[in-house]
């Protein structure tokens, strides 16, 4: 699969530098406060058109934050990250599909 | 090993493949001989991609057999061959040449696609209780294990709700397992299931289409000339899958009328004694699940059978077929195929494998032989026999 | 752990990583079909709710909030856990692990308090495409968590025994991933199924 | 799987979990973790289940020979044609590719063993217990009778109220666990495991293949897990996914289902293109033609089997955009497809091929398999298939390419490893023989289904009247199947015979077929350890290599002998992991959940005693046995098994996770 990142040995000078707990604390927070702006949105009357596409914003900022972050992809083998974005992007694409014929073309 | 490879032997069978099965004149499920304009139209969007596939069959059984032939090691040398490890032109272009192939064939097969899922139907006129109404042509199809019953609603689909298939609506006509059309017009259908997955198909006419409980799946058919056109459904529905058969009689369009006036009227009450006692027979043991017009219209009780329906009787005699249209209800004279319609009184579901204890198909129902006779009798008074020229048509042995 | 022994034995090939995390990792991409697949499921039958209550009239988002926080949190402590036992710190790390486990527990006692809510209310399992759809995520997920919850609590007691040291971060850092995953996929959960408005009755 | 997992190692061994150490015998098989042995319970328990399957089939033959049989009911026809189709693709198809994944791919990528050889056991031990559920239904007189895709709701408790389907269902969760937790040890393996100097272009086309096939596992079990937990549900508590009584849509199984079964199809047909990708070079002396082609086409082709699903559902009304797009992306599946076919072609041609037994297999392949594929291409077209779906023409298609292009494979491949499995050569006169027995059963039987098909003969029939025009074809057909039956006699006897015959016969040699990859420096029949070094890799194809050179004309000559390429066998140094008896422990009990979940819960608890037994076992396993047969441990970097608890890198107080 991967290729690049298979034959990529050289960047492994062992221990990344690994953020600070602090850090972690920072991210923390961050991830903290984009939840209680999640949960805000509750309390807001919107459209649908901008509420949904504004969660599902927050929603991969989370993700993503927690996955670079807390699951280090960020410093360790992108190959690591192939693995899981494959996976994702899979699922995502395969499962969209087949809810866009539910939701959308299954009728004549 | 002198012997070259015996790609001659499956070109054959290919080619007999396709000459053998086209003119197979006794094979009235065949899907190669088209009766109408749809399934011509899909027949030539076949012929075409089967003509591809025998090109590339030849070029590749070509090619091997010339391996077999041309680069057998037969020990004249020991000099190894030039040691190729590709082609970067010659790989390239055969990526591109097939995807070319294939892109040509795509378009084809969209034109084809959306056409075969449009509809032009034009009205056909038909007398419904005595006045002539013009009728939107849209039959509804309903599977149950294990057969198929055709709803004919003269007043068109609109308002009709479809969405509980175990609870439709009362039909101008309810029919089983012989659908009737008039020739020569696009025939609408709304095909859905009371219980499991089953496909309708009648290849003379159209391809499949999958009746799927709570679901109303459009489809069409349309046959050029009269005749008796056979089909089979098609996706395993349990134990009787193989039993659940259906025939589209189409007529020319006046026959049609007349037939469509024939099965509006409800049941005559019956002359003779003995049809007498079989309709008390049939009142007490039968209406249960079977439905009478001008008997039981609205009584039975679905609750003896999961798809809470069994086949309407009321026209029974103007079929020529029964059962998922696996027995002849005549002999190939025109006379009551007794013997067999007798067998199906004394036990069904030994003539017919079903799960009566499950509330599928029809149970064995314990009558005496007299009560038998009775009831044939009774069932003799429902409905006139159809023209002779259907009954031959069915035959099939 | 023997990540960079490959290369230092001048073997210039493999990826240099280890086996156990690259399976670990292999394992969490092939978990997305298996949430996509649930996830798909329910958002099919998100309105098909028969007689039964719909999701619109029965979720608690106040609440659901709240626990979805607390897992969220355990990420960070299960973070900081690691981190610890990087530095060799077994006390902080001891902490930790059990500080995660806890969060988890809590995360999972809101769930059993919201399931029982709802079957009160007359969500039952079986009350309709949408109640079975609804209940299967969210248990799957939770029996997930769980799992987690004992692998946690396995860690802890190694370290008890005193066998959980700095050169086995590794073992943290794996679990920690199938943590971080589980919480992962709530932050989706929690969105889509929660947040995003869901049909009434 | 993450429940298995140990968390946790001692610091020293306890003296009640000491590891096996029987190193022959029934004892040894059980407990073996080496990937060879593995390999070959694979391979001995998959030809089990095809003669099964294989009757199974002659029954569906002999009742369909005549119009109106009555060799089997209805009722028990339905099992059986059911029974066949689970039988013959998941526990025949898939371990007999596992097989030779297990046994080839560590020796390909030039491995000691995979990366984690307890699991593999454990993987063998589950798909062995969830075949062995499976088949149980037939001695509970249960087989599942709702088809080998079983479509919502005729699966459900209303029309399927034995207990069929939950043998179903579960027995096939059951072997996903299995092929799940394979394929993520064989991605590790070949990622970090390879031999100093591979890259992964210089793997074999068969690791690739196999590599494909393993992702293809990892996202593709899933799925169906899914659709199988949610049947399991609607069938056991009552759950309401798939009945259409409550709202259900039944196509949702449909979907679950075939976006697991159609990259299941090429799950089943890629490990048989990395066979003959090694078979048809070696016996044409050429290297195989445009190799990263082949490689990129495998990768496209893996890719592509995730966008066409609802080509199984044309006609379920899934609407006719779906049906439209989903149409088009099936076409061209054609292309990477074509490519495999034509370089095959090209490799052989121009080559001075050598038609051994091998050879005929696979070449019995790029023809058979064509046909094959042509009347896939022939069903793509969606308005095409409306005609042709659910009929025998479908029928003759999967056979075409199953048999002809996955089974032919793996019989090259039989013959062609045999050698390096068992140290002798299978008869190629009885090999000839079982060839051409096959290929003109084969035809006969699943020829004719072509023009059945077309005639209008559904599929999944117990019995069809006269007068539709079957009868001919439907007899020639059985004949043909009896005809295939003799071909798997003809290997059979073969097996025997070759074994009987080696014993008086010198051992076969290092290089019976002037081989070209990695696997053929070890002598034959493989060590245990495998290599008595590392092998420094430099080229695609590398022990070809080693052997010829070119001289100033830029012909090939040969440069050294097979004898002084190949590796001895002689080196006693390398370290062994011990055997272990947790992963046949842990699989045991899984039948036992599956049947409490079936009958009585009360079941579950010897299987969860089991299950949890053996976790904890296999957690406080000791590391290595002080006792076992090699003591010696050397480093070996990362192509050292990681979960045999000893690896050379791994220092015993520092075990790995799994
Ligand atoms: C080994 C397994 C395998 C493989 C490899 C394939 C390969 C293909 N299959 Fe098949 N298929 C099955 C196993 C497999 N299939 C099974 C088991 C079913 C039935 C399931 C069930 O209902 O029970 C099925 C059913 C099935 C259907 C559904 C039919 C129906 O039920 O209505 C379709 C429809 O599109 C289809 C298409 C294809 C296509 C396009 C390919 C392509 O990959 C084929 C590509 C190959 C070639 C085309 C030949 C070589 C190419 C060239 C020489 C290049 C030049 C060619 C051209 C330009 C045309 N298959
Ligand atoms: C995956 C691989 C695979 C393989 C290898 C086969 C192999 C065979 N299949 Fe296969 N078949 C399927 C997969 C496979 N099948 C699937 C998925 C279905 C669909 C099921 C469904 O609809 O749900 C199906 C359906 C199917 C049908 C259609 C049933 C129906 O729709 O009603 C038929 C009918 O002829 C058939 C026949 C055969 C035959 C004759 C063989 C032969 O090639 C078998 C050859 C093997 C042997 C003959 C065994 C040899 C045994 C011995 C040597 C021992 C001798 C001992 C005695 C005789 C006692 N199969
Ligand atoms: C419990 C329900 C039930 C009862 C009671 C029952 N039937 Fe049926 N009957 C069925 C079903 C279901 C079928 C369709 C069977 C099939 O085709 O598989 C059927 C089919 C028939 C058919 C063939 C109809 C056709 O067009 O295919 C006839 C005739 C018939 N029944 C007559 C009778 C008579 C007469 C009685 C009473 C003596 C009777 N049935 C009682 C359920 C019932
Ligand atoms: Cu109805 Cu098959
Ligand atoms: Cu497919």
């Amino acid at each position: 699969m991967s290729t690049a990142a298979a034959e990529h040995v050289d960047s492994n000078d062992e221990e990344h530098e690994h953020p600070s707990d602090a850090k972690y604390m920072q991210i923390a927070a961050i991830l903290a406060f984009v939840t209680a702006l999640e949960v805000g949105t509750y309390f807001v009357e919107m459209p649908g058109a901008v509420l949904i596409p504004l969660l599902m914003v927050m929603m991969v900022y989370k993700f993503f934050y927690v996955a670079a972050w807390f699951m280090h992809l960020r410093f360790d083998s992108p190959l690591f990250t192939k693995f899981f974005v494959t996976g994702l992007v899979l699922a995502t694409v395969v499962y969209g599909i087949l809810l866009t014929i539910f939701e959308f073309w299954h009728k004549g | 090993m002198k012997r070259p490879y015996p790609g001659w032997l499956a070109a054959l069978a290919s080619g007999a493949v396709l000459t053998l099965s086209g003119c197979a004149s006794d094979a009235p499920l065949d899907t190669l001989e088209p009766q109408g304009p749809i399934s011509r139209s899909i027949d030539s969007l076949s012929d075409p991609i089967f003509l591809v596939a025998g090109i590339v069959f030849v070029v590749i059984f070509g090619a091997t057999a010339v391996i077999w032939w041309k680069f057998r090691d037969d020990h004249s040398t020991d000099e190894f061959p030039e040691q190729v490890h590709g082609n970067f032109r010659a790989e390239v272009g055969w990526t591109v040449g097939p995807a070319v192939i294939m892109a040509v064939i795509a378009v084809f097969t969209l034109i084809s696609h959306f056409d075969l899922n449009s509809s032009d139907r034009t009205d056909i006129q038909v007398a419904v209780d005595g006045t002539t109404t013009s009728w939107d042509p849209e039959i509804v199809v309903v599977g149950q294990q294990w057969w198929w019953e055709f709803r004919y609603y003269f007043d068109g689909l609109d308002g009709v709700d479809l969405s509980d298939s175990r609870n439709l609506p009362p039909a101008d006509i309810v029919t089983a397992n012989q659908m009737v059309i008039p020739t020569g017009s696009e025939i609408g259908l709304s095909i859905t299931s009371r219980d499991v997955i089953h496909s309708f198909w009648i290849p003379a006419l159209n391809g499949k289409r999958d009746a799927v409980p709570r679901r109303v799946s459009p489809w069409k058919i349309e046959a050029d000339v009269p005749g008796v056109y056979f089909g089979q459904c098609t996706e395993f529905c349990g134990l009787s899958h193989s039993r659940m058969r259906m025939q589209t009689v189409a007529m020319e369009p006046a026959d049609f009328q007349a037939w469509v006036e024939s099965q509006m009227g409800p049941a005559v009450a019956p002359k003779g004694v003995a049809a007498q006692r079989g309709q008390e027979v049939f009142e007490g043991q039968c209406a249960r699940c079977h439905v009478v017009n001008g008997v039981n219209d609205a009584t039975s009780s679905g609750a003896d059978l999961v798809a809470n329906a069994a086949p309407n009787l009321t026209h029974l005699m103007s079929r020529t077929t029964y059962a998922g249209g696996i027995f002849n209800l005549y002999e190939p004279n025109g006379t009551l195929n007794r013997p067999q319609l007798e067998a199906w009184l004394r036990n069904a579901p030994a003539e017919k494998p079903a799960y009566a204890e499950g509330r599928r198909g029809m149970p064995a129902m314990g009558l005496s032989e007299g009560q038998i006779d009775d009831v044939v009798a009774y069932l003799q008074t429902l409905g006139e026999a159809p023209a002779f020229d259907i009954i031959a048509a069915t035959e099939v042995e | 752990m023997s990540d960079t022994a490959a290369v230092s034995h001048g073997h210039g090939t493999g990826t240099g990583l280890s086996n156990n995390k690259l399976l670990m990792w292999v394992f969490l991409g092939s978990e997305c079909l298996l949430f996509g697949g649930l996830i798909s499921t329910y958002l099919i039958y998100r309105g098909r709710f028969g007689d039964g209550p719909a999701p619109g009239d029965i979720f608690d988002i106040p609440f659901t909030s709240v626990s979805s926080f607390v897992l969220l949190m355990s990420s960070l402590t299960m973070v900081l856990a690691l981190a610890a036992l990087q530095r060799g710190d077994i006390r902080n790390n001891r902490v930790w692990l059990l500080t995660t486990a806890l969060l988890g527990s809590l995360f999972i006692g809101g769930q059993v308090y919201e399931f029982t809510t709802f079957v009160r209310e007359g969500l039952g399992y079986t009350t309709s495409p949408f109640s079975s759809a609804f209940f299967t995520l969210t248990g799957f997920h939770g029996v997930h968590v769980s799992l987690g919850i004992i692998m946690l609590m396995s860690l802890l007691i190694s370290s008890l025994r005193g066998t959980l040291t700095k050169e086995r971060s590794e073992t943290v850092e794996i679990v920690g991933l199938y943590w971080h995953f589980v919480d992962v996929v709530w932050i989706f959960i929690f969105t889509v199924i929660y947040l995003v408005p869901s049909p009434t009755s | 799987m993450t429940d298995t997992m140990e968390l946790e190692a001692p610091a020293r061994p306890l003296g009640a979990y000491t590891r096996p150490k029987a190193n022959t015998g029934w004892r040894d098989w059980v407990t073996t973790i080496d990937h060879k042995k593995i390999g070959i319970l694979y391979g001995a328990a998959a030809m089990v289940f095809f003669v099964i399957g294989g009757i199974e089939a002659l029954l569906i033959r002999l009742q369909l020979a005549t119009p109106d049989g009555t060799v089997l009911g209805a009722d028990t026809y339905n099992r059986v044609f059911t029974m066949h189709g689970v039988t013959m693709v998941f526990l025949v198809i898939m371990p007999l590719a596992a097989a030779f994944a297990n046994y080839l791919l560590p020796l390909q990528v030039g491995a000691r063993d995979v990366a984690f050889p307890r699991l593999n056991a454990l993987s063998f031990w589950i798909f062995l217990a969830g075949a062995l559920f499976l088949n149980m239904s037939w001695i509970l007189g249960d087989a599942p009778d709702g088809g080998w895709f079983a479509y919502a709701p005729n699966t459900g408790v209303v029309f399927s109220p034995g207990k069929g389907m939950d043998f179903y269902a579960i027995g096939l969760q059951i072997t996903g666990i299995a092929s799940l937790v394979s394929a993520m040890n064989l991605i590790v393996t070949v990622l970090n495991m390879r031999a100093p100097g591979m890259t992964l272009f210089k793997m074999p086309v068969f690791t690739w293949m196999i590599l494909v096939v393993q992702f293809l596992l990892l996202f593709a079990i899933p799925v169906i897990t899914v659709a199988l937990f949610l049947l399991m549900f609607d069938r056991n508590f009552g759950s309401n996914f798939f009945n259409p009584e409550m709202g259900a849509d039944p196509l949702l199984w449909q979907h679950l289902f075939w976006i697991f079964g159609h990259p299941e199809v090429y799950i089943l047909i890629l490990p048989s293109f990395g066979i003959i990708s090694e078979v048809i070079p070696t016996f044409s002396r050429k290297p195989l033609f445009g190799y990263p082609f082949m490689v990129f086409s495998g990768i496209a082709i893996g890719f592509m089997g995730w966008g066409v699903w609802a080509h199984h559902m044309f006609v379920s009304g899934i609407g006719p955009i779906s049906v439209a797009a989903f149409s088009v992306s099936t076409m061209f599946i054609a292309v990477p497809t074509g490519v495999k076919i034509l370089n095959w072609l090209a490799t052989m041609w121009g080559g001075r091929v050598r038609f051994n037994t091998p050879m005929l297999f696979a070449s019995g392949v790029v023809s058979m398999f064509t046909i094959g594929g042509l009347s896939g291409v022939t069903h793509s077209l969606a308005p095409a298939d409306t005609q042709q779906t659910d009929t025998y023409y479908i029928v003759a298609h999967f056979h075409y390419v199953i048999f002809g292009g996955a089974l032919l494979g793996i019989f090259a491949g039989f013959y062609f490893w045999w050698p390096k499995v068992f140290g002798h050569l299978l008869s190629d006169k009885l090999g000839k023989w079982n060839f051409w027995l096959m290929l003109v059963g084969f035809n006969m039987t699943f020829g004719p289904m072509h023009i059945l098909g077309l005639q209008g003969m559904s599929r999944r029939i117990d019995s069809y009247s006269p007068g539709f025009g079957f009868e001919f074809w439907n007899m020639f057909a059985t004949i043909g199947a009896f005809i295939i039956a003799l071909g798997v006699l003809a290997f059979i006897v073969n097996v025997v015979m070759s074994a009987r015959r080696a014993r008086h016969e010198p051992p076969v040699g290092p290089d019976p077929w002037d081989a070209r990859s990695l696997e053929w420096f070890t002598p034959n029949p493989t060590p245990v350890h495998n290599f008595d070094d590392d092998i420094q890799v430099e080229a695609l194809d590398e022990f070809w290599h080693r052997k010829y050179g070119e001289d100033q004309n830029g012909q090939v000559v040969r440069v050294a002998s097979a004898e002084e390429v190949c590796q001895d066998g002689s080196a006693t140094d390398t370290h062994l992991p011990s055997p272990s008896y947790w992963p046949v422990v842990l699989a045991a009990g899984l039948p036992f959940v599956g049947l409490g979940l079936m009958y009585t819960l009360w079941l579950c608890v010897p299987g969860a005693v089991l299950i949890l037994m053996a976790i904890y076992g296999w957690s406080f396993e000791p590391v290595d046995d002080p006792d076992g047969p090699h003591g010696h441990h050397n480093d070996h970097g990362s192509d050292e098994p990681a979960d045999d608890g000893a690896s050379g890198t791994t220092p015993a107080e520092e075990a790995p996770v799994v």
